[in-house]
């Protein structure tokens, strides 16, 4: 189907499902009940976990591809987001212009530091473009507030006059009138789903967004990327340009971390420095190597896993363990609330610096590899008779 | 002219900081291939040991009061420093006022205890495992470690004091004539400078004159063909490990008194000490040590204000201060393809 | 209206920094909104020296108040974030905390789109209630302009009025509207502003920055920094001996516009003798401060810091409103405190002013202590500035530019 | 006047001079083969030609062009393709993909940016990878990740990579070092049979005297960074110096 | 040819004297793939021994697995050197029971000179030959003690690599593919070197592709195929042997 094979469509096909039933998938639990903490259906971490699955997405075809380690992408995402909320301030709250903008100033952007930072490779590449992030970070920060507004972000005023924003128009982002902030709420029961149209735009460009990922990974360019990271040397002798290649890759990873940015202004139009700072740029890359680097699926994982931890754990509080707990004897609820707390609520970070140690210890490769092994260990049951034929075994497919 | 000469002094302790964790870090690249995250966390960790002895000197003996409340209610309570209790109150009063200096005793056993345990228990997992895996893991490791210090220490900075007699400023400008006054300088960071000399010094010499240190250069270049000469090369790298550790723990430790320490110190210094490994070249200990120095310098000179004024009006680049390193990293690293002195194919894939 | 309470129980959201530089900063203040809770629904506290009768001590309108946190990071994005998910997910009816102006504008900003209140925390900047200023917001800090005014006539007396000052302000929003606001302050009465030198918000090592100030022909440091930036600068500013030296034949003297009581303790000795300012103070005498002061130590043990003051007095404040106004609908609770007039709370009587939504009460100016009698006694109150010094106009310069817009009741 | 033209290229490495006036000539469809001691500067007489390294002094024209201050990569579109001493493959992909490549690059260029078809759909270049997978003998080790190959088999790969691209030089730096001497052979066989179909010019260097001599139309002998001797491979087999310097009494 | 001659049988005949260096059963992994099938076969004191094979047979993997080194990974068997039981060492446990291999690539270390990867050889015991003597059995080593060892041309480096081996107090010296890209004249010296060095009476273990070469400085041959032993016997079997060396040799 669209030109991909079985395989492909049917990874396709999973994250559409994924995508489009969210609402339900993520609000497992009845809103009221001990566990509805623990549901993330909620229409703003939705969008978030889509945005930063397309941002990991983009920064997977530089990285998982070719190896470039880049720790300055999150430049492109803050670029996108200025973009768009610049489009918001001038032209009107329609997205679409904002979209398309941040996808071409970041594309241009990437364009300006993948042309000096992919003359050097390895580590040297990941400083160099860590430098360009800081730079662009720290000047967003103080002196180049008329363009960001510094520290307070850049937002759309009522003194802002739109050329194209009528009376009769939304003054929130909207996409063609249809409100991205507007959510239909249906109630089944004690269970309550969100659908958020910001949220469902989003959704259906990750799938875009993806698909174009998993053409480019079976493309011959995508081909050529992952020799580059196999053997420059060889390239180079086989009469290939090294540089074009990762390049380009840069260019597309670039505009889809600016498409991420484009989003997160549509759905929230603010734009803050701080999306530029190194710990952003970390978090992409922390993201895409929890997923497993170089498969198709691994960091919308990755980037699922973190903004889950990130917003579900952080709100945990003393009173909502107690709650949890309160049907314990006090003397072992008390005891058991206080060594929960050090793990949620302000110890979020604590949770999920053990869980990155536990992922990458136990399941090399990220977690697509621990869905692997847990597929194999189903499968291999069925084919434990069947004799290791050694060598054959030695087969891999990097790409998966 | 004085206050250039200041602005070099300023550089030249920043610098110092720079390149002790620079140096760390590069002999854990070098000898382990292991890209550490964790590396900044152990400079804080080294801080925090100075912090913890002081507060174990300072422990109080609190007599609570029976009859005095406090302003907001509960009641009072007298406290005595237990070492004024024990030693007398003048020597208890001095241990506790030397405590930072004394922690560089106290953070060393430690410091090598801590090196030891992670190289055993987690890094050396890691040692075939891509740098992406092995950043992924020191980098949860350090948030573990600075979120363990916060829950213990709190966010906020603790102020921990030199020893009085370091707490003055030298007067410099009268000793090479000067105005009195024109150019003053903590002594505490010319005891820091001092102090980094030394430590760098017998790294290197370590390293260069001793057979252990030809070992450890010869498993930095091949580890496998040493344990085919019978080296037990893994025992060497562990003590390798602990000693990087030590050394960053130190700087953390005499850094104290500079800054209050806190527990995302060392996050803020990680980032700046891998551009000062990389702008130092992979690889290379004498890099990451002259690149600790030069940005130093050079962040000094970026913050002095003419300077600042000259690059806003006459080079339109303003905040200089604030892209100085990254701009000079940019700089060296285009025209340097491998860093100031880096090894050829040393994380260059 | 957007999250309408329907139970018997209504959910405030508190969002404050649990991770970062400010995390200290946010539990105390976490602990103030508990308190404030327990408060509301049992009574006690402040709600027996408030002048505001309304709250009976049965949560608010008859429904028990309960809470959610967040953590704001000291991010703009991860506090929206939070707060999103708070309004979102838990139905929050409104949002109060941070630490931080750019996130209390940020989330402010939020609050405004959604129909939600914001009691903003701790926020200092001239922007809050200025240019970034919202009818759904509402701001009991004090702010730059107010510790200026506060703090010019204290140092008029104690260093006089010829003073040539030197400014090192943190490179940010904040940073130049204090900056603004002091030089303001001190240029009327009658010092001198040698130079002003911005400096880069990660920095951590001020010595480069202080080290020029000897020579500029400055006799006073003003240090425009907040939180980690404050207490490093201020430490290496005593480190290079500048509170020991003369300079123009006096004593070299620093002030620190903002003060809090985390970073005095972060500063340790070396904000003895120093200048600055606070919204409030732990050993202030009236009836107000002494109720919550009392039942902020006899829960947790120690005295509560500003930053946990504004917070609790934000909540009940929030609840009296809507007691007052009989509704949670955003627009009754903004008439409500529009123009609201109270006392009991601490800081004297204070009004919430309808232009700005900008509360203004007395400002306390305060002195590091020389011999400090325990850990949380490292501040003392030098003068409490009457309000009426620390008013200005609505469309004064430094706060103009904005617009309340309207109530926003959401859906 | 031959296909690639070597004239008075020097090269020094700090205090080593590696080349010192070579001069060499190469007609178009021979076999030359490039002999001589170890460390004769060989391998760097190599890098010279396709762009490695840059020689301080002296001209390389290949075909009436200039190749020095060219990228390797425009070198090798000119027609240049070389198997390197230690071999140089695609670690990470798989046999096929590794023959794949080159058949790319000499049906779309140095750079294209096909990024939206399937690699498996380009039926030509899955054609050609697979015929010429066929004639290295190494079909059925198709799927097999190259690095994970011996060392042998990962050379007889490289050669076949070369080969793919059709080039009018072919350069081989031992190409049948730790190969087994049944490979050997069939690899012998397959570059005579390349000969015999196309026009190729082959030069080669090797230490294997049986290559050598089976291959070779004419061998240059290198010592210490200079040529010594030129001639055919029966002269060069009698001539003393030669086998005093490099051949010794075995050969 | 479908049925493969059974060769098997001469390995009894070996099993019988007493071994000085004992392969039990080896089987060793790279990750999930299954190279060293069942390896067994001893070595006697002071003998040279050729473990021949076509590329791929696992001739690598089985020095290898021998010296411990982690990759392949010795999943079963067992290695006795002189009664002491290797398997249950690490690499360096096993240098130091008196094991030496002269990897693949020489494997010359960066970074130090000549001298000094020489000296790295003499810190753990139990340490052979003074860096003096050396020096004697090769003289171009002495020549360049201070020069970086990696800048040694490649038969120097083979050199060093042995002479490496021979600052250890070896007992069994592996040799993998000694001969690979050297000039021929150089090929000459090693082969000497090899026999001063039995003369010594260290027993040695060589690999190598030019079977031939290696068969006539043998004593016993071993062959390997597809990570077994398919022949275990003297070395003048396999020269007289058409039909052994054609199926697993192609000679
Ligand atoms: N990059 C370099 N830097 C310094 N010296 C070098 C470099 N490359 C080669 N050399 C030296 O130049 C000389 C010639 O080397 P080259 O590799 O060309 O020899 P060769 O003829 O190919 O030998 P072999 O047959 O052993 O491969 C050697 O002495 C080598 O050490
Ligand atoms: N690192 C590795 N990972 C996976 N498989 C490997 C690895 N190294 C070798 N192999 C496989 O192991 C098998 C045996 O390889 P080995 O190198 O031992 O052969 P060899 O007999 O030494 O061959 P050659 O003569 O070519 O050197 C080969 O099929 C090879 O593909
Ligand atoms: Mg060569
Ligand atoms: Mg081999």
């Amino acid at each position: 189907m669209l030109g991909l094979d079985k395989k492909d469509t049917t990874l396709l096909i999973v994250v559409a499902v994924l995508a489009l039933f969210a609402p339900f998938i993520l609000n497992p639990f009845p809103t009221g009940s001990a566990m509805a903490q623990f549901n993330a259906g909620y229409p703003d971490l939705m969008q978030r976990f889509v945005i930063f699955g397309i941002f990991a997405i983009g920064f997977n075809i530089l990285f998982g591809l070719t190896g470039y380690l880049s720790f300055g992408h999150a430049a492109f995402l803050g670029v996108g987001s200025y973009a768009a909320v610049w489009m918001f301030k001038l032209l009107g709250y329609n997205v679409v212009p904002g979209i398309i903008l941040s996808v071409i100033v970041a594309g241009i952007f990437a364009l300006v530091i993948g042309y000096i930072s992919l003359r050097r490779s390895g580590i040297y590449f990941s400083i160099l473009t860590l430098a360009f992030a800081q730079m662009s970070f720290a000047m967003a920060y103080s002196v180049l507030t008329p363009i960001t507004n510094g520290e307070t972000g850049l937002q759309v005023y009522s003194s802002d006059t739109p050329i194209f924003q009528s009376a009769t128009d939304p003054t929130v982002p909207h996409l063609f009138g249809l409100v991205m902030r507007e959510t239909y709420t249906m109630k089944a029961g004690a269970w309550s789903f969100d659908f958020n149209y910001g949220y469902y735009l989003c959704a259906i460009i990750l799938l875009v967004a993806f698909y174009i990922s998993i053409r480019i990974f079976r493309s011959p360019f995508g081909l050529m990327l992952r020799a580059v990271k196999s053997n420059q040397q060889r390239m180079n002798y086989t009469g290939l340009s090294a540089r074009p290649y990762t390049l380009a890759a840069f260019v597309i990873s670039g505009m889809y971390a600016g498409l991420a940015g484009g989003l997160l202004a549509s759905m929230d139009p603010l734009a803050g420095a701080e999306r530029m700072q190194w710990t952003a740029s970390g978090e992409v890359v922390l993201m895409t190597i929890l997923g497993g680097a170089g498969t198709l699926i691994g960091p919308i994982l990755g980037a699922g896993f973190i903004k889950y931890f990130e917003n579900i754990f952080s709100k945990i509080n003393e009173t909502t363990l107690h709650g949890w707990f309160s049907w314990l004897p006090d003397p072992i609820e008390d005891p058991l609330v206080w060594l929960l707390e050090h793990f949620v609520g302000g110890g979020w970070s604590l949770t999920l610096g053990a869980l990155f140690m536990l992922v990458v210890i136990f399941l090399p490769g990220g977690l697509v590899e621990g869905g692997q092994r847990l597929g194999r260990m189903v499968r291999g049951k069925a084919k434990k008779t069947e004799p290791d034929t050694g060598k054959s075994a030695a087969t891999s497919h990097p790409a998966e | 002219m004085d206050d250039i000469i200041l602005q070099i002094l300023n550089g030249l302790d920043k610098g110092s900081a720079y390149a002790l964790i620079a140096l760390g870090l590069t002999l854990i690249f070098g000898t382990l291939g292991v890209v550490n995250f964790a590396h900044g966390a152990l400079f804080m960790i080294g801080a925090f040991c100075a912090v913890t002895l002081q507060k174990l000197l300072s422990f109080e003996r609190i007599e609570v009061s029976a009859t005095e409340k406090t302003a907001w209610g509960t009641p009072l309570e007298i406290r005595t420093p237990y070492a004024e209790l024990w030693f007398g109150h003048d020597f208890g009063a001095a241990l506790i006022d030397w405590s930072v200096p004394l922690a560089i005793l106290f953070s060393i056993p430690i410091m090598l205890v801590i090196g030891y345990v992670m190289e055993r228990g987690l890094i050396k997992h890691f040692y075939k495992r891509p740098h992406a895996d092995q950043i992924l893991v020191t980098f949860g490791l350090a948030i573990v470690l600075q979120e363990l210090i916060k829950h213990y220490y709190g966010a906020n900075p603790i102020p921990t004091p030199a020893p009085s007699v370091f707490r003055g400023s030298f007067d410099f400008g009268a000793l090479v004539g000067f105005d009195p006054g024109s150019v003053i300088y903590p002594y505490w960071r010319m005891v820091y400078f001092a102090f980094s000399a030394v430590i760098i010094g017998a790294v290197f010499a370590f390293l260069q004159f001793t057979t252990f240190g030809m070992v450890v250069r010869a498993g930095m270049a091949d580890r496998e063909t040493v344990g085919l000469l019978g080296i037990n090369i893994d025992r060497r790298f562990t003590i390798m490990f602990g000693l990087a550790a030590a050394v960053a723990g130190l700087a953390g430790v005499m850094y104290t008194p500079i800054n209050s320490p806190n527990y995302h110190m060392g996050m803020d210094f990680l980032v700046l000490s891998f551009v000062v490994v990389v702008v130092g070249g992979m690889g290379s200990l004498p890099g990451a040590v002259l690149a600790g120095f030069l940005l130093g310098i050079l962040e000094s000179f970026a913050s002095y204000s003419p300077i600042k004024v000259f690059f806003e009006e006459w080079l339109f680049l303003p905040s200089i201060d604030q892209i100085i390193i990254y701009l000079v990293a940019i700089i060296i690293l285009l025209t340097r393809p491998r860093g100031l002195m880096g090894r050829k194919g040393v994380m260059e894939d | 209206f957007t999250n309408e309470p329907t139970g018997n129980s209504v959910t405030l959201g508190f969002n404050v920094p649990q991770t970062g530089p400010y995390a200290d900063e946010g539990m105390d203040e976490l602990r103030a909104f508990q308190l404030a809770v327990e408060h509301l629904n049992a009574g006690g506290g402040c709600l027996d020296t408030f002048s505001s009768k309304a709250l009976k001590g049965n949560g608010i309108l008859g429904k028990e108040v309960k809470f959610v946190t967040g953590d704001t990071q000291t991010k703009s994005d991860a506090a929206r974030a939070s707060a999103k998910s708070m309004i979102e997910k838990d139905g929050a009816i409104m949002i109060s905390g941070g630490s931080s102006s750019g996130v209390a504008v940020a989330v402010q900003g939020l609050c405004q789109e959604a129909g939600i209140i914001f009691m903003a925390g701790l926020t200092h900047s001239n922007d809050t209630t200025g240019k970034d200023k919202k009818a759904n917001g509402f701001r009991h800090f004090f702010n730059a302009y107010m510790s200026g005014a506060a703090l010019a006539p204290v140092l008029k007396n104690a260093y006089g009025t010829d003073r040539k000052a030197y400014h090192l302000t943190a490179d940010y929003t904040w940073g130049w509207t204090q900056q603004e606001s002091i030089q303001a302050a001190t240029e009327a009465i009658g010092w001198q502003t040698v130079n002003n030198v911005l400096t880069p918000l990660a920095a951590t090592d001020f010595s480069a920055y202080i080290a020029p100030v000897l020579n500029s022909g400055a006799d006073v440091l003003i240090l425009n920094h907040y939180g980690g930036n404050m207490v490093n600068s201020l430490t290496q500013a005593v480190q290079f001996g500048l509170r020991d030296k003369q300079a123009n034949g006096k004593n070299f003297e620093v002030v620190v516009p903002l003060y809090s009581e985390l970073m005095a303790k972060g500063a340790g000795s070396n904000i003895k003798g120093v200048f600055g300012s606070t919204n409030w103070s732990w050993t202030l005498q009236d009836a107000g401060t002494q109720a919550f002061v009392k039942a902020f130590g006899a829960k947790y043990g120690f005295p509560p810091s500003n930053a946990a003051q504004t917070c609790y007095a934000q909540t009940l404040l929030y609840a009296d409103a809507v007691e007052r106004a009989g509704s949670f609908n955003p627009c009754a609770v903004v008439e409500a405190l529009e123009g609201f007039e109270f006392d009991g709370l601490g800081n004297g009587p204070t009004l919430y002013r309808a232009e700005d939504h900008q509360c203004f009460k007395d400002v306390l100016v305060m002195k590091g202590k020389e011999s400090p009698a325990n850990e949380y006694d490292a501040l003392e109150v030098v003068e409490i500035t009457p309000r009426a010094q620390v008013e200005y106009a609505p469309d004064h310069p430094m706060f103009a530019g904005g617009d309340l817009g309207q109530c926003n009741p959401g859906a | 006047m031959g296909i690639l033209e070597v004239k008075n290229v020097n090269k020094r490495f700090g205090g080593l001079q590696a080349l010192s006036n070579v001069n060499l000539s190469v007609a178009e469809n021979t076999v030359h083969a490039i002999i001589g001691p170890n460390g004769a500067g060989k391998s760097t007489l190599l890098n010279v030609l396709v762009g490695k390294l840059i020689p301080d002094t002296g001209s390389v024209m290949f075909d009436g062009q200039s190749v020095l201050g060219r990228a390797p990569y425009e070198i090798n579109q000119m027609g240049i393709s070389r198997v390197f001493q230690t071999p140089e493959i695609f670690g990470d992909l798989t046999v096929m993909e590794n023959m794949m490549i080159p058949c790319f690059a000499k049906r779309d260029g140095a750079f294209e940016l096909n990024a939206l078809t399937t690699v498996g759909r380009q039926s030509d270049i899955v054609d050609r990878a697979e015929q010429m997978l066929i004639d290295m003998k190494m079909i059925d080790k198709r799927h097999m990740h190259a690095a994970s190959m011996s060392r042998g088999d990962k050379r007889r790969l490289e050669i076949g990579m070369c080969l793919s691209q059709q080039p009018r030089l072919l350069l081989l730096d031992e190409p049948t070092a730790g190969m087994a001497r049944a490979d050997t052979n069939n690899t012998i066989d397959l570059l005579k049979q390349i000969k015999a179909e196309r026009d190729i010019t082959i030069a080669i260097i090797e230490h294997d005297m049986h290559v050598v001599f089976s291959l070779a139309e004419r061998i240059t002998v290198l010592a210490q960074g200079t040529p010594l001797v030129e001639d055919t491979p029966d002269k060069i087999k009698g001539h003393p110096k030669v086998r005093e310097a490099y051949l010794g009494e075995s050969a | 040819m479908n049925v493969k001659p059974d060769f098997s049988q001469h390995a009894n005949q070996a099993a019988t004297a007493p071994a000085f260096l004992s392969i039990w059963d080896l089987h060793a992994y790279y990750g999930e793939s299954y190279i060293v099938q069942g390896v067994s076969f001893n070595v006697h004191e002071g003998e040279i021994l050729a473990l021949l094979g076509r590329n791929g047979a696992g001739k690598t993997s089985t020095l290898r697995a021998i010296a411990r080194l982690g990759n392949p990974e010795l999943r079963h068997g067992e290695v006795w050197l002189d009664h002491q039981p290797l398997h249950t060492m690490s690499s360096f446990q096993a240098a130091q029971a008196g094991l030496g291999l002269v990897p693949e690539d020489r494997r010359i270390i960066s970074g130090l000179t000549v001298e000094e990867n020489l000296k790295l050889a003499q810190i753990a015991p139990p340490i052979g030959w003074s860096v003096e003597r050396v020096y004697e059995l090769f003289p171009r080593l002495g020549e360049r003690r201070k020069q970086e060892g990696v800048t040694l041309s490649g038969g120097e480096q083979q050199m060093l690599a042995i002479a490496r081996a021979l600052c250890r107090d070896i007992k069994v010296l592996l040799l993998d593919e000694p001969y690979e890209g050297l000039a021929p004249v150089i090929v000459d010296e090693i082969e000497k070197t090899l026999i001063t060095i039995k003369e010594l009476g260290i027993t040695t273990v060589i690999v190598e592709q030019n079977a031939v070469r290696a068969l006539e400085l043998s004593d016993r041959a071993v062959i390997l195929d597809t990570g077994s032993v398919v022949f275990d016997g003297t070395a003048t079997e396999v020269l007289e042997n058409e039909d052994l060396r054609a199926e697993y040799l192609a000679i």
